[in-house]
């Protein structure tokens, strides 16, 4: 990526989440909270980091944003109200609305349903994985 | 009394239970759920991105419908009471989404959040009033102890749905004993339950699950209520020893209202 | 016509980097009345008030302006440079082109127009400006202590070592305050209330000194050096002289062994008496009964405390009482609490009885505490294995949970507490989950390392994200460490957090009614942060302790004796220079309506008959007549004068409206 | 006035009173934790809100101000005790006067500020003076006892 790009991503995130990074105290109250933590690679604490310091091409390619339940519990918990989880969707919709989403095919889904899935696990699903 | 209602998808199918003792408990304590005309599914999770418009949509039509009926919104779904409350607080004070999402619509009168939006459980509390419903409770739950499990959409972000303290809500655990059951306060009633993930890595659901089985079971509790069709298919499909029964609020209410018998 | 002097200071290159001096003493010096303007690098400096007062003498001056800071600053400083030059002090005007001009503003261009617009209002206004005669007041030789915990305690006493009449006033049964509360105090680990008590004997010994206790500001009026107080006495139901503080009569008392009244000195954790003594070496060492609670004033049984008192002290009919003192000055030192933690569900602090606050296990350290100082969970009365303390619960947050500030002592007493449980309890483990150690002062990162190094306490970097009881009685400590960026699932017994500090909740009350400035987090704010820290902007009110700001024990005492010796030096004057921007009436135009009057919070507006006489006038007749001495020069009179008779000196009609004409000119 | 006015940016000419005790030592803090707003901002300092005559702000208008703002202690905080509660309603008062006289109410604002809010001053100025350059130039009022 060039320096342009990662500026216009980097205010992207920031646009999408409207949350502001520079508040982070870095205190890992998040991080400390997140049901999630163990199967992220890029941690809720380092959020914040990665969009100051510009390493969006790791965060976008962090397993962390498929990782995240969306739970809510960092962006309650959070005492500087940088709101984590806000800024790890933004980096997940970024890269959905650029690859328009293929980390859940419709032709998958026979496969990974049974019957008794409710309709709120397939729309919650696709919302998060795809467009 | 009235109310517009918002059943949701789920309900439809999946979680008829949650719906059918829902109105006919309604019907007992005397208000009515209307079901408002055609709508449309919410989308089951709140867009977090602040420029998202058009997934947030149909549940403008919602509300907007409920404000054309002049009567409150009611919703069962955690999720869709989450997606709800959260949509009607951007129409109300977000004025960058308002205006966007009223120029596409074009309604007759612009929808400014106007709309109160409600949990079946808010209904219970903060109209019919925890004492009223113990007085109709025909069948009392005696005996019973019953973990309340929250999840996360129904309570979070608490300065959204002021629906209960997010940290430590009371809300289910005073509806418990309004039913003349003894509700078990469990650390991880509004500890998440997987969510979505358990359609791609059941991995995740079934290490929380167990950590709620665990904590819950541990404190005594003979079953768990939620008002969750997601969280109730995560914590069916856990696999943990600690397991315990999970039924839906509602049918609960049902039971002690002697509302139960002659269905299913 | 005045002859102005215009001065410009380049105050060094704060003013100078953003504002061409030199540029605005060219177009300045043509300003209608301007004889003669300069600048100079430092217009404050002694070389500097030297130039002013040689233009002064050489130029005839009879009005100055001066370019520079904030009159808040310095106007003082020249104000006296004018009179030394034989100038009335109230002809000079500052222009504040720093803070309001130089400091906020970039473009060089820009604010070089913007300071020339100061200054050309502040010209203006000195064309109008006329010599002002400070009057003088009384000074009431006494002053006034809100607070008696250590801060008070040490500010009461140095005044009344410098040979002053002093008064405290405290709203519990007993002067101690929280540092009462403590065990030991850090860095020294000396016992706390081996240094306090004996300066609370003191204080009540002390022929200089009265103690209100069980007492609250009810009111306040006046001005530095004549405050009337109302200070309400709340009802003992306990008569002071004749109770010997024997005791009997707690011992005694059904209630105390009930444990429903929760004592508040012991933060709860233990029950105490209707008729009380907060703790055992109390100042007085005479009971309260807590009315709210006291079966014989709740059903009009029991009596029992009457009954057996020896000494016949226990009175049911007392009542409040309202004495009304007059004071010189008044010094603000209410002090502190925690937060309150309900909102903070994660720690579980309601939900477990081993999760408790820093202060609380200061009660349970304490040998008079609940538990006799011995450690205990107070779930099972067992001695905890594993603690863990968790640091910044509330403190340094931005949102409506918590206080954007720094609590400054938590660091250290968790150190404290963390080394003295190993040292009483070795094979205890301890862990202390921190965001930042922050241990700057004498002899404090020492202590911290002591911790550490010595004691071996755990330190982990990282914020407890929630505390999960266990069903076998234990506490799951769910956190990050984040160095080692893991999250930490942690068994332990007992939960300790490090509740942020507040101000006390009164304290905006006080502030109201000595109308003193207060910040956002409800601390009183000082006259200046860096050179005026113990003074409010209020003349005559002065600050002490944590109601100031957070702070610790060495800190409070030294700001004690600050705040002391700022009292003392206002008491040992026999009068003091009122303001003489005053309002005065014109008799001319006043038809005596006493609309004045009605809206003057000093009450310094009277009415006489008084001869008019003027083009077509010749009468007597009611007229506004001001009192200099009680003025405060607020102008409230002024803006609701129908006729235009009342004016203010100093901001004259004449004066503001010149500065507006000249802004927009 | 330039010869290419049509071609500069508006600048407005905004007079701030700022009473002694808080506003004007929050514009002081303002200015010394570096916190900048537009220089159309001139601030005349006077003992309390209390103390602005509504003949001062008539005058503003008069002479060419396009906005005029009082700043004060906040509620129950006035260093005069009550100063701050007259100016709250006199300036009602004058305000809905002003804008029946063409002078909008956005050009007229009181905002309570502590010695602490430097952050708040520095905003509240920013934000004053977007909204007047987004209303132009003021009409300017007249003086009738100068006409016939």
């Amino acid at each position: 990526m060039t320096k342009q790009e990662i500026e216009k991503k980097v205010e992207l995130i920031k646009e999408i989440s409207g949350c502001d990074p520079y508040k982070c105290m870095k205190c890992g109250k998040c991080s400390g909270s997140c049901p999630s933590f163990n199967e992220m690679d890029v941690k809720p604490h380092q959020f914040a980091s990665y969009i100051i310091n510009g390493d969006i091409e790791s965060l976008v390619g962090s397993q962390s944003l498929w990782k995240c339940l969306t739970c809510l519990a960092c962006i309650e918990r959070c005492p500087r109200n940088v709101q984590p989880g806000k800024l790890i969707d933004a980096a997940r919709q970024l890269v959905e609305r650029e690859r328009g989403g293929d980390h859940l095919l419709a032709d998958d889904i026979p496969e990974l349903i049974d019957d008794d899935v409710p309709q709120q696990l397939l729309v919650s699903a696709y919302r998060r994985y795809r467009r | 009394m009235k109310y517009s209602y918002y059943p949701g998808c789920t309900l439809k199918n999946k979680a008829a239970d949650l719906d059918l003792y829902a109105r006919k408990c309604a019907e007992i304590l005397g208000f009515e759920l209307e079901e408002i005309n055609e709508w449309q599914c919410c989308g089951g999770v709140y867009p977090l991105g602040s420029d998202e418009i058009a997934t947030k949509l149909s549940s403008v039509r919602a509300l907007n419908d409920a404000k054309e009926h002049g009567q409150d919104l009611v919703t069962l779904c955690s999720a869709c009471h989450h997606v709800l409350k959260r949509v009607n607080d951007d129409m109300k004070n977000v004025s960058d989404i308002s205006d966007r999402a009223n120029n596409y619509l074009a309604l007759d009168e612009p929808y400014r959040g106007e709309t109160k939006v409600l949990h079946f459980l808010e209904v219970l509390r903060d109209v019919i009033g925890f004492d009223e419903l113990a007085k109709k409770v025909t069948n009392p739950l005696t005996g019973k102890k019953i973990g309340a499990y929250y999840g996360c959409l129904v309570l979070r972000p608490g300065k959204i749905l002021e629906f209960d303290d997010p940290e430590n809500p009371k809300i289910m655990e005073d509806f418990i004993r309004a039913l003349g059951a003894e509700p078990v306060v469990f650390p991880y009633r509004n500890e998440c339950c997987g969510a979505y993930t358990s359609l791609k890595e059941g991995g995740i659901s079934q290490e929380r699950t167990k950590l709620i089985f665990d904590s819950s079971n541990g404190f005594g509790a003979d079953m768990l209520i939620t008002a969750c069709p997601l969280c109730m298919y995560n914590l069916n499909k856990s696999e943990a020893d600690s397991k315990i029964p999970v039924y839906y609020f509602t049918e609960l209410l049902a039971e002690a209202l002697g509302a139960k018998e002659g269905n299913s | 016509m005045q002859r102005i002097g215009v001065f410009v200071c380049h105050c060094g290159t704060n003013i100078a980097a953003t504002v061409d001096v030199k540029k605005v003493v060219e177009l300045v010096r043509f300003e209608p009345g301007v004889v003669f303007a300069d600048d100079y690098m430092y217009m404050c400096s002694e070389a500097g008030q030297e130039k002013i007062g040689e233009a002064i003498k050489e130029h005839g001056l009879t009005g100055l302006v001066i370019c520079s800071c904030s009159p808040r600053m310095h106007e003082k400083t020249f104000r006296a440079c004018a009179e030394k030059a034989g100038l009335n002090p109230y002809m000079v005007e500052i222009a504040n082109i720093r803070e309001q001009c130089s400091w906020i503003h970039k473009d060089r261009e820009e604010a070089t127009e913007k300071a020339v617009i100061l200054a050309r209002a502040a010209i203006a206004k000195v064309n109008l400006n006329a010599p002002l005669q400070e009057g003088e007041s009384p000074v009431t030789k006494r002053a006034l202590v809100i607070g008696g915990g250590i801060a008070g305690i040490q500010t009461a006493l140095d005044i009344a070592d410098a040979g002053y009449q002093v008064d405290i006033v405290e709203r519990e049964p007993s002067i101690g305050g929280r540092m009462s509360q403590f065990d030991k105090t850090f860095p020294t680990l000396d016992c706390a209330s081996c240094i306090l008590t004996p300066k609370m004997v003191e204080v009540n010994q002390h022929p200089n000194i009265t103690l209100y206790t069980y007492s609250e500001v009810e009111g306040v009026s006046g001005y530095v050096g004549n405050f009337d107080v109302q200070i309400r006495k709340k009802a003992r139901s306990v008569d002071m002289a004749a109770c010997t503080g024997c005791g009997e009569c707690q011992a005694k008392c059904p209630l105390g062994k009930s444990g429903k009244i929760p004592s508040e000195f012991d933060r709860g954790l233990r029950g105490r008496s209707a008729i009380y003594m907060p703790f055992a070496q109390a100042v007085p060492a005479v009971p309260v009964i807590d009315r709210e609670n006291c079966t014989y004033f709740k059903t009009g049984k029991c009596g029992i405390c009457a009954k057996i008192c020896p000494s016949k002290a226990v009175n049911y009919e007392q009542e409040d009482e309202i004495v009304t003192v007059k004071y010189g000055a008044i010094v603000v030192a209410t002090g502190f609490d925690i937060i309150n933690l309900d909102k903070y569900g994660e720690y579980a602090y309601n939900e477990s009885p081993d999760v408790i606050t820093s202060i609380e296990l200061e009660r349970l350290m304490n040998a008079s505490g609940p538990t006799g100082g011995h450690l205990e969970r107070m779930s099972d009365h067992k001695q905890p294995k594993d603690i863990v303390f968790i640091q910044c619960v509330g403190s340094r947050c931005d949102d409506e949970r918590g206080k954007p500030y720094c609590s400054k002592v938590c660091c250290m007493y968790t150190a404290k507490h963390a080394m003295l449980i190993k040292d009483h309890w070795p094979d205890t483990n301890i862990t202390v989950f921190y965001i930042d150690v922050r241990t700057p002062g004498k002899n404090f990162d020492e202590f911290y390392r002591r911790a550490v190094e010595q004691y071996h306490v755990n330190y982990v970097k990282g914020q407890v994200g929630k505390v999960i009881p266990q069903p076998d009685g234990s506490l799951m400590v769910q956190a990050v460490d984040m160095l080692d960026n893991k999250q930490i699932m942690k068994k332990t017994d007992m939960v300790v957090l490090a509740a942020a500090i507040e101000p006390n909740k009164g304290v905006r009350k006080i502030a109201t009614m000595l109308t003193a400035s207060i910040d956002n987090n409800d601390f009183l704010t000082e006259a200046h942060a860096k050179l005026r820290p113990v003074e409010s902007p209020t003349a005559g009110i002065f600050l002490s302790g944590m109601a100031q700001g957070p702070k610790d024990i060495p800190e409070t005492v030294s700001q004690a004796g600050a705040a002391a010796v700022k009292v003392v030096g206002l008491l040992a004057k026999d009068k003091l220079k009122t303001n003489p921007c005053t309002a005065k009436c014109d008799p001319m135009f006043c038809n005596g309506c006493s609309t004045c009057a009605n809206v003057c919070p000093y009450g310094a507006i009277t009415y006489e008959d008084q001869l008019v006489r003027g083009p077509g006038v010749n009468e007597t007749r009611r007229v506004a007549v001001v009192n200099n001495a009680l003025c405060q020069g607020c102008g409230a009179c002024t803006t609701s004068c129908p006729s235009g008779a009342m004016d203010l000196q100093g901001f004259s009609n004449r004066q503001i409206t010149t500065e507006v004409d000249s802004i927009c000119r | 006035m330039s010869m290419n006015e049509e071609k500069t940016e508006f600048r407005p000419l905004i007079v701030a009173f700022c009473c002694n005790w808080c506003s004007y030592a929050g514009a002081d803090l303002a200015g010394s934790s570096r916190l900048s707003y537009p220089a159309d901002v001139k601030i005349i300092r006077v003992p309390c809100s209390g103390r602005v005559n509504p003949m001062f702000i008539l005058r503003a208008f008069e002479r060419g101000a396009d906005g005029v703002i009082i700043c004060g202690c906040h509620p129950g905080d006035c260093h005069y005790s009550t100063g701050n509660y007259y100016a709250r309603r006199r300036m009602t008062l004058l305000f809905s006067m002003l804008d029946y006289m063409g002078v909008e109410n956005g050009r007229t604002r009181v905002e309570w500020c502590s010695a602490a809010e430097g952050v708040k001053f520095s905003n509240t100025m920013n934000e004053f003076c977007e909204k007047i350059k987004s209303l132009g130039k003021s009409v300017r009022l007249g003086d009738l006892r100068c006409k016939d």
